[in-house]
Formats: structure tokens, C-alpha cells, sequence
């Protein structure tokens, strides 16, 4: 197959798996059968693309145009074929984990879950290939809706509130600040597409600079940026599985992922010289306020989601620096991140279909019952404060090296305090469930380890974060080409 | 001699345009007074007299084949009609229960626009007028071979506006039937309670 | 009303010229005052007046209801039919000049029967309407 | 003389019928402002047609100056089209009386209210 | 005879003469048969026009062979053609339905006569677009507001009488308007062809009758399209007339008295008189905003789902009257493209819920309103029905891939070459409430446990179904090949604003 027949093929697998999915949905086990084996194939074909990409070529097909200059069209370049990567090797190991968690809990509606899932999972990639501003935002906003039915999966008056917070922020953002940017972007230069540099006129009005800047950051609300950052909390009303891969991985992602996009191929660094102070500052009160936020909460999935907020900050952070060092870990922190969380995702679903309990407080001593789950639970800690032997390790280390290189004082500052706060509400975790002793109450309730497929989806992802900081070599090269195309 | 003949036609003229003025002022009259009265029956029987009027005028105007329709129409169809429909309601309108300010407003605003627009068209019975130049010569050149112009006019000229008309009062017609038709049951009284 | 004898003398009288009328004023709307639909609008007061003289069943049964709703439609069709004629013809829609070989005189077909679609249209719908109204009757 | 007078006239009739539409809750009283409304527009089609001294326009050796012909036939077509809205507005009075027992704007509404309360409570 | 030749006649002549038909064989399936067929062949004539338009350009039809203006010309232009498209298209897919759907609605005696109704309105709604003729223009929209009237009061509610009592009322009122409009034109030009006015108006411009005319009819013709503060007729017309008829209106009604808006501006008056002398525009602005977050407010408050989505028709004809007010290419272009495309969605809608309307009764009654509190999880037993509820509704956001994206996109192309950002923010941020309203049925139907004791529900039947799908599928069409929308709205507004390429 030529690279670009795998484009189609890829996108177009999901939603066949999607059907397949329906179609299949009165059996459970030919249901997750066919789940697999798109997602299996679907990260075969990702592969695929994979080479071309590293040797240099940039594989594109154009659907079809509905404005005249702005059709829907796909494009591999480094930074998208990463993210594809990512969100579909992990929705292969989502899947597994999946089945354990829906069957453990005994979900309803399962089946939409699937479907949606899979929907989900095209988007992601359509994001990751989009061509120009107009496909990524198509995208972006198919995303949102078809994650919208998984948020309030639970379909209870919490669920409903959370996924009305959940649309209105993601749509309210995307439709009165991005759309709007990429319409005055349109509108200046007549085009929409990605091109390597950036396509901005030179010479830009500086103040007309900043506000597209603004209105791209803040538009693009899956990044999370404060103060737009409240629909990730109220998403954790969902089931496990789906903050794991969707507010760890393929949400969040398809936001940072687009920022960083945005930055590289519409505005180009150099453009950005001198605008960018304001979002440090903001990127950097985020990392910290959703640090200590992190802090106060109990609930454990509540936790991770400030962890979240907060670790996507550092990925517009370093872009924000504008140095060719930081972009390249924010590149490789977006690969980290997703490891890194959705193990720690993975953990907190599997302590609560084993034992079912949300809160941090009444972990105490669950490390003896539950020693995988724990273990796994404490490498993603560790990448998520930065140390090695993590992935997170080799990220925070080129972010911290291109802000030396910027002298970016601030910078430091801010990721020496938060990596301090990251250890602050992590460790205590680790510490609680190794030891603590169990409670009077959790002693009354025996339980062992997760089923089997969460146990199996929990240790790879656990390995790959440690895998990631032994051989960063795939996402290093792939950087490396997004900032060498300067 | 001719003086004489001029005088007397402008005479004739101008009594002419008088007893169209006074019948207009009839007209006035009586719609004012329908504005007022809320005895339905009384109503109905001073549109007819307001349609007789206008039929009048019309004719005054010259336009008979108007005016013959207008008095079959309005006078006749409208006011069996109108007794016909009062048979089958009620007969007396209900006081106003608040006052008409707003109605009144518009119809002010309406009328200021009308006066200013029509202070800006021709004079009465301007023959240098432009409706009386750009088409109407043609019409006037009797191709049909039909003396009543306006016949001509309405059945060939124009005649796709009179198919339309036609088609309008089938509306009418057609329309009449299936609001009016007895239903088996009685539904709709039914539903809304 | 339907005892008054006066009146039924009146109206038996009355309503053949009403009816003539008519049919003056639809032949003769080409060089006076008048057309298809005066002509219309008088034939059905003529069978209105008959029906409020000698009741409506008896209307309906000089001019019963099938009849009436026949005229309502076939009015229409004739005149649309006459348009189509001239297509056929060979001419424009509503082309009478094609009607009749000299062009004047297809002008005076033309205008015939289209006078005629016309009054049969208007007789029948104002008959018709009438006719629904005045049977509807008070229901309480 | 006034040579607006007319058109004044026209005026003063149009925006009574209109008065009487919009201001009475009548359907009936309604359906006559409409009507007169709707004829009162047909004096300011004519009387621009008039032209003084001339005659009905039927072509005859006799006269040299007719009125407008134009103007009349238009106006035909829109006293048909008055009367077919009268015929429709005054069928719909007549189901709505049936209804509603009531052809007054204000007691219907506030029957529809009555009823719409009461679905509200079923539901 | 040649038929080419002759296609603009038939495009109105063959509706209208099916009705009479329908009316005269009594028989309700031959009536159906007879409008249906005139609709199909109305569509296949609207689509040769659009393609004989679009290849030799304006086609001009003398009826009677008497050239204009003496006798009246029929004129399809690019914006004509346009909107007989969609007219007629509409027409010709909602037939169909409505043939299974009325079966519940209207007592079977009555049937022929619906479809008479039917094919009359059809037959004025194409007549208004076709005509070159402005006295042609009102006996033709007569006929489609007298046949409008008696579809909307064979509704089976009560409220219907008095819907369309109201619509009478306020229709004839805005008819007269225009016929005062047209006779103060008349008097100054003395001509009553469109082409011929506009050409005779340039010597007079800007005089005091020209003015009164345009003002008449402004208001005449926005009572009809129910531009903001006139449009009380609309929500009670759509709530309570019968399903068909209310996703025909919705689809074309309001459509085509929008075309005689755009066709008085631009053919008649020309943009100077409109947008120069008159502080039009800026009511126009002011009025569009109004609808764009008044209406669309007060809809997200209905609950009755026909109510909402008929709130939401007066918020998205803002949109369109929002164009208008531009006086650009652009602006004229988003105006004609949004009443396409707005049209197909919500006449997509409208024709779901009156599969929603089948599918809550219980068999043999009465359909009850489509109130939310009947509506809940309504999505488990009729996916496919909510399912384009929920498509036709992100087109009414204008999400990107949907045909009402391409629409807003000229719309806010147009606010920003004039410099309005503040414009741009305002489109964006109405359209959030487009969001809310439509979100209000999504949590319902899928996210809400269905009532206890609810009769057994199905998804409507496939008749129903396929027509309201092929509109859904359109409306995803159109958002993704804007070949045909685009390219001839551009076409027709460049041809309007006189700047033809």
C-alpha cells in the first residue's frame, strides 16, 4: 500500500470497526473481538507510516472542498505521526483494559461505549494527519461530540452536569475563540494549511500577533489552559477507561497536540519572538495552581485530572519558550504525559473495580493487596514528577535545557516548584498504600488484585514508561525533524 | 363658441370631480362609524352601504367593470357571506378590553408613511403621469380586437394574472370545503381540552 | 320565507332575467362592462336567491353539490387548458394568437374561453361556499 | 383644487380598516377592518387612472380620452383575492366558534392557557 | 413544441393544474398521485432550468407571446433557478411523507383535498420565484398564503384554528402592504415588469413615493419571511399545523418571501437606493441580532419540541435578514446560501418529529404534542429518527462538515471585510445558543430514563423515514460539496449586485 492509501485506510478503519461494533453488539465477545482487532490494525497501519515519515517524505491526500481554497485534506508530518502513534497503540491496550473494567463494573450500554470509542479514536487520528486549520478543527469538534456520549455515560443527574460542563466549555471555547482565529487567520493570508515556518505574513502587527495567539490558546480549551480548564474535573465522571485513554491521552492530546501544531506550522517560532511572555505567565500560574489544587483533593481521579491540567501547562509552557530544545520536550513530553497518566488512570480504575474506593484517603495500606497495581501506580508518579527512571525524566530535561537556553529564570522557577508539588501529592499516595496500615473498615472487605485484562493493560503501559526513558529514539527523531524543518 | 364649450366642459368637469370628493367623504363617514359600533349585525350592514359607496366612486372613476364587480362582490357576496357567518356566531362584539394604544401607533405611522409617499405622486387626474405613457398606449391600440380594454387587458395581456386569480378564488373555494366538511366525529373538540 | 308567496311569485319571476343577466354579462364583456367573473359572481346570486326563496334543498337540486364542485375545478382547468392549447399549438403559454389560424380572431377564441373557465370557476366556488355555510347551521 | 384630496381620503379609509384589525378582537369585526382595508387600497390604484373628462376605457369612435385601463384590471384581480380572504377568514371563525365557543380574541387566548395548564399537569 | 422552450411555463403550470385535478377525481390515491407526479416533474424542470440557467445564462418566457412589459415575462435568473431548486425539491420529497404521514393527521376524507392544498401552495411558491412580474408576484403569493392557511387549520390541536386565523390576519396584512408598495412603484413608473421598473426607477431615484414603496414593502414582505418583530405567526402556524405541512412552510415559505425581499432590493431598487439613503441596513443589523439571540433564546425555554425548532426558524432567518444587511457579495452570497441550507435542515427536522409525533401515540389516537417530558429516552426506541434530529440540529450550530457551517462561514467572511469583528464574536456566540436548544433534546433523548409506563414506541415507518434521511443526508452533502450551493449563490449575487464576472 503507497503511504497515502494508508492514510485513508487508517482513518477509515475505525469507523468500520464502529460499524462492525453495532453490528456485533449482541454478543459481547464478538463485540471486543472486533475492538481489538481494529485497534490492532489500526496501530499496524500507523506503523506503516512510520518510516516514510522518519526518511523524510510527508504523505497527503485532499478529500474534498467545501469552501474554494479550503479543502479537507490530510497530511503526515513528524509531529501528527507521533500522535497518531501514540493514540493508537494505546487504544490497543485501552481496549484490554477496557473489557476488564465495563465487564468488572457491569456497565451499561456498552456497546455505545465501543462505538464511540472507535469514533473517538478516528477523530484523534484525523486530528493528528490534519492538513490545515480547517480539517484540524472539523476534527476537534467531532471529538467533542462524540467523546460527549462517554462522559455522561453513566447517564445520572451528575453525568448529565458534568458532560453539559464538558460540551459548553470544549464548544463554547472552540466556536468563540478558535473558529474566529482561524477565520482572521484565513482571512489574512488565504490559507489554512500547514506549512513548515509558519504561513503568517512577516511583519505581522505584533498586537494582532498576540491576539490570534490568544485567541488560539485559549480556543483550543483541550488544552486546558486556566481558566478554561474546568470541563477536565467534571469529565472524571466518566468511566475509567475513558478518562484514561480520552482525558489522558487522545482529548488532551488533540489539544496540546494543536497548540503545538499551531505554534510550529502557523505562526512559526520566530514569528512568535517577544508575544509569548504573557503565556509563560499563564501556562506557569496553571502548572502551579492546578499543583496545589492537586494537592487539597481526596478523590483520587480528581487528583489526576489536576495533575493533568497541570502537566499540559508544561507542554504550552515550553512551547511558549520558543526554543528549539523545549519544543522538542514538549513533543516528547506529549508521548511521556500519555504514558505516564494513563498508567496512573489505569491504577485508580483498577483500585476501584477491585475494591471501589475513589479516595485517597482510604488507600491506606491497599499496596499489600493490590502490589501490580501499586507498583505501576508509582512509575507513573515518578514520570509525572520528572525523575528517572521515567519517561517524564527526559521530557522535563529538554524543557529545563531550552529554557537555560532562553534564561528563562522564571521557567525554572516554575518547574522546580511544581515537580515539588508533583512529588508532594503523588508520593503520599505511594507511601499510604506501601505503608499504612489497612483500615479497621478495608480489613472487613478482602479483595485481591484487578481482574486479568486490567492487570495486563496496567503493566504495559507501566513498561512502556519506563521503556520511554531507556529508548526515547522514535519520539526524539520525530522532535527533532519538527524543529530541524525550520 | 368654443369658449362657451370649454367652460361648459370644465363645468362638467369639475362637478365631476366634486361628487367623487363628496362620495369619498360619504365613505369616510361611514367607516368611522363602523369603527365605533359593536352591534355586528350593524357592522356588517355598513361595510355593504361602504361597499355601495366604493361602487359608486368607481364608477365616477370610469371604471364600471370595477365597480359592477365591487358591487357584486363586496355588497353582495361579502355581506351574505358576513350574515351568513354571524348566523353562525355571535352577534355582538365584546367592549375592548384594553385601550388601543399600540394598534393606534401603527396606524399612525402607517398613515404618516402613506400621506408622504403619496404627497410625492402625481397630481389627481394628471394626464402627464407616467402610468398613462409607458404601457397603457399599446393597450389602447385595440391588437385584440376586443372595444372593452379592460377586457382585453385581463384575458390576454395579462392573462396569466387572471388564471392566477382564478386559481385564487379555487383556493377559496376548495379551501371553504375542507375547513367546512363535516367531519365524522367531532375531534377537534376533543383534543384541546 | 319559504311561505311568502309574494315572494316566490317574485322570484320565479325574477331569476330567469337574473340568470339572462348573466349570460349578457359574459357575452357581452368584450365590448361593455362585465366578464366571466360578474357573470359568475350573478348566476350564483341568482341560484342563492332561489335557494333563500324555495330552501336550500331545493337549490341543491337545480344545482346539486356533485355539479358544484365539478364547475369549481373545471374552471380552473379549462382556462390552464387554453394555455396549454397554445403551447401545442405551437406558440407561448396562454398564446392565443396560435388559437385560429387569423391571429385576431384566435385572440377572440382565446379570450372566449377563457372568460368562460373563469365564470364557471367563480359560479362554482361562490355557490359551493355558500352552500357550506348555509348548512353548516348553528351547533351548540 | 385639492388634488391630494383623494389620495388624503384613501388614506384616512386604509388606516381605519387597518385599525380595526389589528386594535378589535372580533374575529368578525376583524375580517370587515381587513376587508375594508384591503378595499381601500383599490382607490389608490384608481383614482391615479382617472383622468378627467375621459370615459370607461371601451374603445368606441365617440371618445378620444379614456381612463386607465391598467389599473382596473389589477384591482379585479385584487377585490377576487379580498373576497377569497374573506371566505377563509370567516370558514376559520366559524370552526374556531365551534371550538372554542367564543369568537374573542381575548377569551380564546385565555382558554388555550387554560388548556395548556392542564396538559402541563397531565404530563 | 418544443418542451425545452417551454419549461418555465410548465415549472408552475403543471402543480397548478394537478390540483384541480386532485379536487376533481375525489379519489385520494389518484390525488396523491397526480400532485406527486406534478411535484417530480416540477423538480426535474427546476433542475433543467438551474442547468440551462447556468450554461446560457437569464432565460426570459413571454406568456402569451406579449413581449414585456406589456404582458408578463417569466424570469429565471441564477438566484431564481436557485430557489425553485429547493422548492420544488422540497415539494417533491415531502410528498411522500406526507402521504403516510397524514394517514394520522387527517380525517381520510379530507385527503384529496391536502393534496389539492398542497400542489396550490407548491404551484404559488414557484409561481412568486418565476415571475418577472410584480402585480404577478402578489396573485401568486395569494395563492400560496390562502392554500398555506387551510393546510396549517387541518392540524388536528384546535390551536391550529386559531393558528392560522392569526397567519390569515397578518398574512393579509403584509399581502396588502405589498400591494401598496407595488402601486406607489406603479404610479411613479407606470410599469409593473421588474427588469422594466428598475430601469425606469433610475431617472426618479430616492423620490417620495419610491421611498413609501420601499418601506411597505420591507414590511410587507418581512410579516411574511417573519423577520423578528413580526414573526408571531410562526411559532403557532408550525406547532400546531400537520407535520408535512409544517416541514413544507419551514422549508420554503419564509424561503421564498426572503428571494422577493432580495429580488425587490437589488433587481428593483438597486443596492444605491437601499443601502445609501435609507438607514435600512442598520434596522436590518439591529432587527437580525434581535432574532439571532431573542428567538433563539426564547427557544431554548420551549417544550415542545416543534415550538423550539420553530423559535429557532425565527433565530435562523436572522441569520439570513443578517446577510442582507451587508451589502456585499459575500453577505448577499451567505443570505442565498443560508436559505438553502437552512431550509433542507429544518424541513429535515420538522419531517422527524412528525415521525416522533407517529411514533409516541398510541396506535389509533391522536398524536399528543412532542413535549420534552414524552420525550425521554426516546433515542433507545427510535435511534434513527433522533439520530437526524441531532445531525440537522448541529447543522442549525453550523458545526464544520454540515451545510449550515458553510453558511455562517460567508456570513462571518462578510462581517470581516467590513472590518466588524464585534459582528463575527456575535455570530459565534448566537450560535451557542443554537448549542443549548438543541442540546436540550440530545440530553432528553439519550440521556434521560424513559417515563414509567410509556406505551411501546417504534421508529417511524420507512416512508417517513427515507424522505427525512435523504434531506439529513443532504444537509451533510452541502456542508461537504459546496459545488452546486456556493458556486450559485456567488453566481446569483454577483448577477444581482451587477458584478458579474
Amino acid at each position: 500500500m503507497s503511504p497515502e492509501t494508508v492514510i485513508l485506510v487508517a482513518l477509515a478503519l475505525p469507523l468500520l470497526g464502529a460499524i462492525g461494533i453495532v453490528l456485533a453488539g449482541k454478543s459481547p465477545n464478538l463485540r471486543e473481538g472486533v475492538t481489538l482487532v481494529t485497534a490492532l490494525g489500526l496501530f499496524a497501519c500507523v506503523v506503516q507510516l512510520l518510516d516514510p515519515v522518519l526518511t523524510g517524505a510527508r504523505p497527503a491526500v485532499s478529500l474534498l472542498e467545501p469552501l474554494p481554497g479550503l479543502p479537507i485534506a490530510f497530511r503526515v508530518e513528524p509531529l501528527g505521526m507521533l500522535f497518531a502513534l501514540i493514540a493508537s497503540g494505546l487504544w490497543i491496550v485501552n481496549s484490554i483494559y477496557s473489557i476488564g473494567y465495563m465487564r468488572g463494573n457491569d456497565e451499561k450500554h456498552q456497546t455505545r461505549f465501543y462505538v464511540c470509542f472507535a469514533l473517538a479514536i478516528a477523530a484523534a487520528l484525523a486530528i493528528a494527519f490534519a492538513a490545515n486549520l480547517l480539517t484540524l478543527f472539523l476534527f476537534y469538534e467531532v471529538l467533542t461530540l462524540i467523546t460527549y456520549p462517554l462522559v455522561t455515560h453513566a447517564g445520572t443527574d451528575k453525568a448529565r452536569s458534568g458532560g453539559r460542563t464538558y460540551l459548553v466549555i470544549l464548544m463554547g471555547t472552540s466556536v468563540l475563540f478558535l473558529l474566529p482565529a482561524i477565520i482572521y487567520v484565513w482571512h489574512v493570508t488565504g490559507t489554512t494549511d500547514f506549512r513548515a515556518g509558519g504561513i503568517l505574513p512577516v511583519g505581522m502587527d505584533k498586537g494582532a500577533v498576540a491576539i490570534l495567539l490568544a485567541l488560539f490558546m485559549f480556543g483550543i480549551g483541550k488544552a486546558a489552559l486556566m481558566p478554561f480548564h474546568r470541563w477536565l474535573p467534571a469529565a472524571m465522571v466518566a468511566p475509567t477507561p475513558v478518562s484514561a485513554l480520552l482525558h489522558a491521552v487522545a482529548v488532551v492530546k488533540a489539544g496540546v497536540f494543536s497548540v503545538v501544531k499551531i505554534v510550529v506550522y502557523v505562526f512559526g517560532l520566530d514569528m512568535l519572538a517577544g508575544v509569548t511572555d504573557w503565556l509563560i505567565a499563564i501556562a506557569g500560574f496553571t502548572i502551579v495552581a492546578a499543583s496545589v489544587v492537586a494537592l487539597h483533593a481526596d478523590n483520587l481521579k480528581r487528583r489526576l485530572a489536576y495533575s493533568t491540567v497541570s502537566q499540559l501547562s508544561y507542554i504550552v509552557l515550553a512551547v511558549a519558550i520558543l526554543a528549539p530544545l523545549s519544543v522538542i520536550g514538549a513533543v516528547l513530553h506529549i508521548a511521556a504525559h500519555a504514558f505516564g497518566k494513563i498508567t496512573l488512570f489505569f491504577a485508580a480504575g483498577s483500585i476501584y473495580t477491585a475494591s471501589h474506593k475513589t479516595e485517597v484517603s482510604q488507600l491506606d495500606g491497599i499496596g499489600r493487596r493490590m502490589p501490580w497495581t501499586m507498583a505501576a501506580f508509582g512509575i507513573g508518579a515518578l514520570s509525572m514528577i520528572g525523575l528517572p527512571p521515567a519517561a517524564g525524566f527526559v521530557s522535563k530535561w529538554y524543557l529545563v535545557s531550552g529554557a537555560m537556553a532562553q534564561a528563562q529564570w522564571f521557567t525554572l522557577a516554575v518547574v522546580l516548584l511544581s515537580t515539588l508539588l508533583n512529588a508532594g501529592y503523588f508520593l503520599p499516595v505511594v507511601y499510604r498504600a506501601f505503608f499504612r496500615p489497612l483500615s479497621a473498615e478495608a480489613q472487613a472487605h478482602p479483595h485481591g488484585e484487578a481482574p486479568l485484562p486490567i492487570m495486563i493493560a496496567l503493566s504495559i503501559t507501566a513498561a512502556g514508561t519506563l521503556a520511554l526513558f531507556f529508548f526515547p529514539d522514535v519520539p526524539l527523531a520525530l522532535a527533532q525533524q519538527l524543529v530541524a524543518v525550520r | 363658441m368654443q369658449a362657451q364649450a370649454g367652460a361648459g366642459r370644465r363645468g362638467r368637469d369639475d362637478i365631476e370631480a366634486l361628487i367623487i370628493d363628496i362620495l369619498l367623504v360619504l365613505m369616510a363617514f361611514t367607516v368611522l362609524i363602523l369603527v365605533r359600533i359593536r352591534h355586528l349585525f350593524t357592522v356588517v350592514v355598513l361595510s355593504g352601504i361602504y361597499s355601495f359607496l366604493m361602487a359608486t366612486v368607481l364608477v365616477a372613476l370610469d371604471a364600471v367593470d370595477v365597480a359592477m364587480t365591487e358591487a357584486a362582490v363586496g355588497a353582495g357576496v361579502s355581506t351574505v357571506l358576513l350574515l351568513g357567518a354571524l348566523h353562525l356566531c355571535k352577534s355582538e362584539e365584546a367592549r375592548p378590553a384594553h385601550k388601543p394604544w399600540i394598534p393606534l401607533a401603527v396606524s399612525v405611522s402607517t398613515a404618516a408613511l402613506l400621506i408622504y409617499g403619496a404627497m410625492g405622486l402625481p397630481d389627481f387626474a394628471d394626464p402627464d403621469a407616467p402610468i398613462h405613457h409607458h404601457v397603457v398606449p399599446r393597450y389602447m391600440q385595440n391588437e385584440t380586437d376586443v372595444p372593452n380594454v379592460v377586457t382585453a387587458v385581463l384575458a390576454s395581456f395579462r392573462g396569466y394574472d387572471t388564471l392566477g386569480e382564478t386559481t385564487v378564488v379555487f383556493t377559496a373555494g376548495a379551501g371553504v370545503i375542507a375547513l367546512l366538511r363535516r367531519r365524522r366525529k367531532a375531534v377537534e373538540k376533543a383534543d384541546g381540552k | 320565507m319559504k311561505h311568502d308567496l309574494v315572494l316566490r311569485v317574485i322570484g320565479k319571476l325574477l331569476i330567469p332575467y337574473i340568470l339572462l343577466f348573466a349570460l349578457y354579462v359574459q357575452f357581452h364583456g368584450d365590448f361593455g362592462p362585465g366578464g366571466g367573473f360578474q357573470a359568475g359572481v350573478i348566476f350564483a346570486a341568482g341560484i342563492v336567491f332561489y335557494a333563500l326563496i324555495f330552501g336550500l334543498e331545493n337549490a341543491r337540486q337545480v344545482m346539486p353539490d356533485r355539479l358544484v364542485e365539478t364547475m369549481l375545478s373545471s374552471g380552473v382547468l379549462i382556462y390552464a387548458g387554453v394555455g396549454l392549447a397554445g403551447l401545442f399549438l405551437g406558440g407561448n403559454y396562454l398564446d392565443y394568437f396560435v388559437l385560429d389560424p387569423n391571429p385576431v380572431h384566435g385572440q377572440h377564441r382565446g379570450i372566449f374561453w377563457v372568460e368562460a373557465g373563469v365564470a364557471i370557476t367563480v359560479c362554482g366556488v361562490m355557490l359551493k361556499i355558500f352552500y357550506m355555510f348555509a348548512s353548516r347551521g348553528r351547533s351548540e | 383644487m385639492l388634488d391630494h384630496f383623494g389620495y388624503v381620503v384613501t388614506v384616512l379609509l386604509m388606516v381605519a380598516g387597518l385599525f380595526i384589525v389589528i386594535a378589535r378582537g372580533n374575529l368578525i369585526k376583524k375580517l370587515i377592518g381587513l376587508s375594508i382595508f384591503q378595499t381601500s387600497v383599490y382607490l389608490l390604484y384608481i383614482v391615479p387612472g382617472k383622468l378627467i373628462g375621459g370615459t370607461a376605457p371601451i374603445l368606441s369612435p365617440q371618445f378620444s380620452v379614456y381612463s386607465n385601463p391598467l389599473p382596473h384590471v389589477l384591482i379585479l384581480t385584487a377585490i377576487v383575492v379580498g373576497v377569497a380572504t374573506l371566505a377563509l377568514g370567516l370558514a376559520l371563525a366559524v370552526r374556531i366558534r365551534e371550538a372554542y365557543d367564543s369568537i374573542e380574541e381575548d377569551e380564546i387566548l385565555m382558554r388555550d392557557q387554560i388548556a395548556n395548564s392542564n396538559e402541563g399537569m397531565n404530563a | 413544441m418544443s418542451i425545452a422552450a417551454h419549461l418555465p411555463a410548465l415549472q408552475v403550470v403543471l402543480p397548478l393544474i394537478s390540483a384541480p385535478l386532485a379536487v376533481l377525481l375525489r379519489r385520494r390515491d389518484l390525488a396523491f398521485w397526480m400532485v406527486t407526479a406534478a411535484a417530480w416533474a416540477a423538480f426535474a424542470t427546476a433542475i433543467q432550468l438551474w442547468l440551462q440557467v447556468g450554461a446560457s445564462g437569464t432565460i426570459s418566457y413571454h406568456i402569451g407571446s406579449w413581449p414585456p412589459p406589456w404582458g408578463i415575462e417569466y424570469r429565471v435568473d441564477r438566484l431564481s433557478s436557485f430557489v425553485l431548486l429547493l422548492v420544488s425539491g422540497m415539494a417533491a420529497v415531502m410528498l411522500p411523507y406526507a402521504r403516510t404521514s397524514i394517514e394520522r393527521e387527517i380525517p381520510e376524507e379530507s385527503h384529496y383535498l391536502f393534496y389539492a392544498m398542497f400542489g396550490l401552495c407548491l404551484a404559488g411558491l414557484l409561481g412568486i420565484t418565476i415571475t418577472g412580474d410584480a402585480f404577478n408576484i402578489f396573485v401568486f403569493l395569494e395563492i400560496s398564503s390562502l392554500a398555506t392557511y387551510v393546510l396549517i387549520a387541518l392540524g388536528r390541536d384546535r390551536r391550529a384554528l386559531t393558528a392560522a386565523y392569526q397567519y390569515l390576519i397578518m398574512g393579509s396584512i403584509g399581502a396588502t402592504f405589498i400591494v401598496i408598495g407595488i402601486g406607489f412603484l406603479y404610479l411613479t413608473t407606470g410599469t409593473l415588469n421588474l427588469a422594466d421598473m428598475a430601469g425606469r426607477l433610475r431617472g426618479v431615484e430616492s423620490s417620495r413615493p419610491v421611498l413609501a414603496a420601499l418601506a411597505f414593502l420591507t414590511v410587507g414582505i418581512s410579516l411574511k419571511l417573519a423577520l423578528f418583530p413580526l414573526h408571531q405567526w410562526l411559532p403557532n402556524a408550525y406547532t400546531y399545523a400537520p407535520s408535512p405541512v409544517t416541514a413544507f412552510l419551514a422549508a420554503t415559505a419564509t424561503k421564498v418571501s426572503v428571494y422577493v425581499l432580495i429580488r425587490f432590493y437589488f433587481s428593483v431598487f438597486g443596492e444605491s437606493l437601499v443601502y445609501e439613503h435609507l438607514p435600512l441596513p442598520q434596522i436590518m443589523l439591529g432587527l437580525s441580532l434581535l432574532a439571532m439571540f431573542g428567538a433563539s433564546f426564547i427557544a431554548i425555554f420551549q417544550d415542545n419540541l416543534k415550538r423550539l425548532f420553530a423559535y429557532s426558524s425565527v433565530g435562523q432567518i436572522g441569520y439570513i435578514s443578517l446577510g442582507l444587511s451587508f451589502d456585499s457579495v459575500h453577505g448577499l452570497t451567505a443570505s442565498i446560501v443560508h436559505l438553502f441550507n437552512h431550509g433542507i435542515a429544518k424541513g429535515a427536522i420538522f419531517l422527524l418529529i412528525g415521525g416522533i409525533a407517529v411514533g409516541i401515540a398510541t396506535p389509533g389516537a391522536v398524536a399528543p404534542a412532542p413535549t420534552f417530558d414524552r420525550l425521554a429516552g426516546l433515542a433507545k426506541r427510535m435511534p434513527l429518527t433522533c439520530f437526524g434530529i441531532v445531525l440537522g440540529g448541529l447543522s442549525l450550530i453550523g458545526v464544520p462538515g454540515t451545510a449550515g457551517f458553510i453558511s455562517k462561514w460567508y456570513l462571518i467572511l462578510a462581517a470581516l471585510e467590513q472590518g466588524q469583528f464585534w459582528l463575527v464574536g456575535a455570530i459565534l456566540l448566537s450560535s451557542l445558543l443554537a448549542v443549548a436548544y438543541v442540546w436540550r433534546f440530545v440530553e432528553v433523548a439519550y440521556f434521560r430514563a424513559p417515563p414509567a409506563g410509556h406505551v411501546a414506541r417504534k421508529e417511524a415507518p420507512l416512508a417517513m423515514l427515507i424522505p427525512a434521511w435523504l434531506l439529513i443526508a443532504a444537509t451533510i452533502w452541502f456542508g461537504l460539496d459546496t459545488s452546486v450551493t456556493v458556486d450559485t449563490a456567488l453566481d446569483a449575487a454577483r448577477q444581482l449586485m451587477g458584478k458579474a464576472q
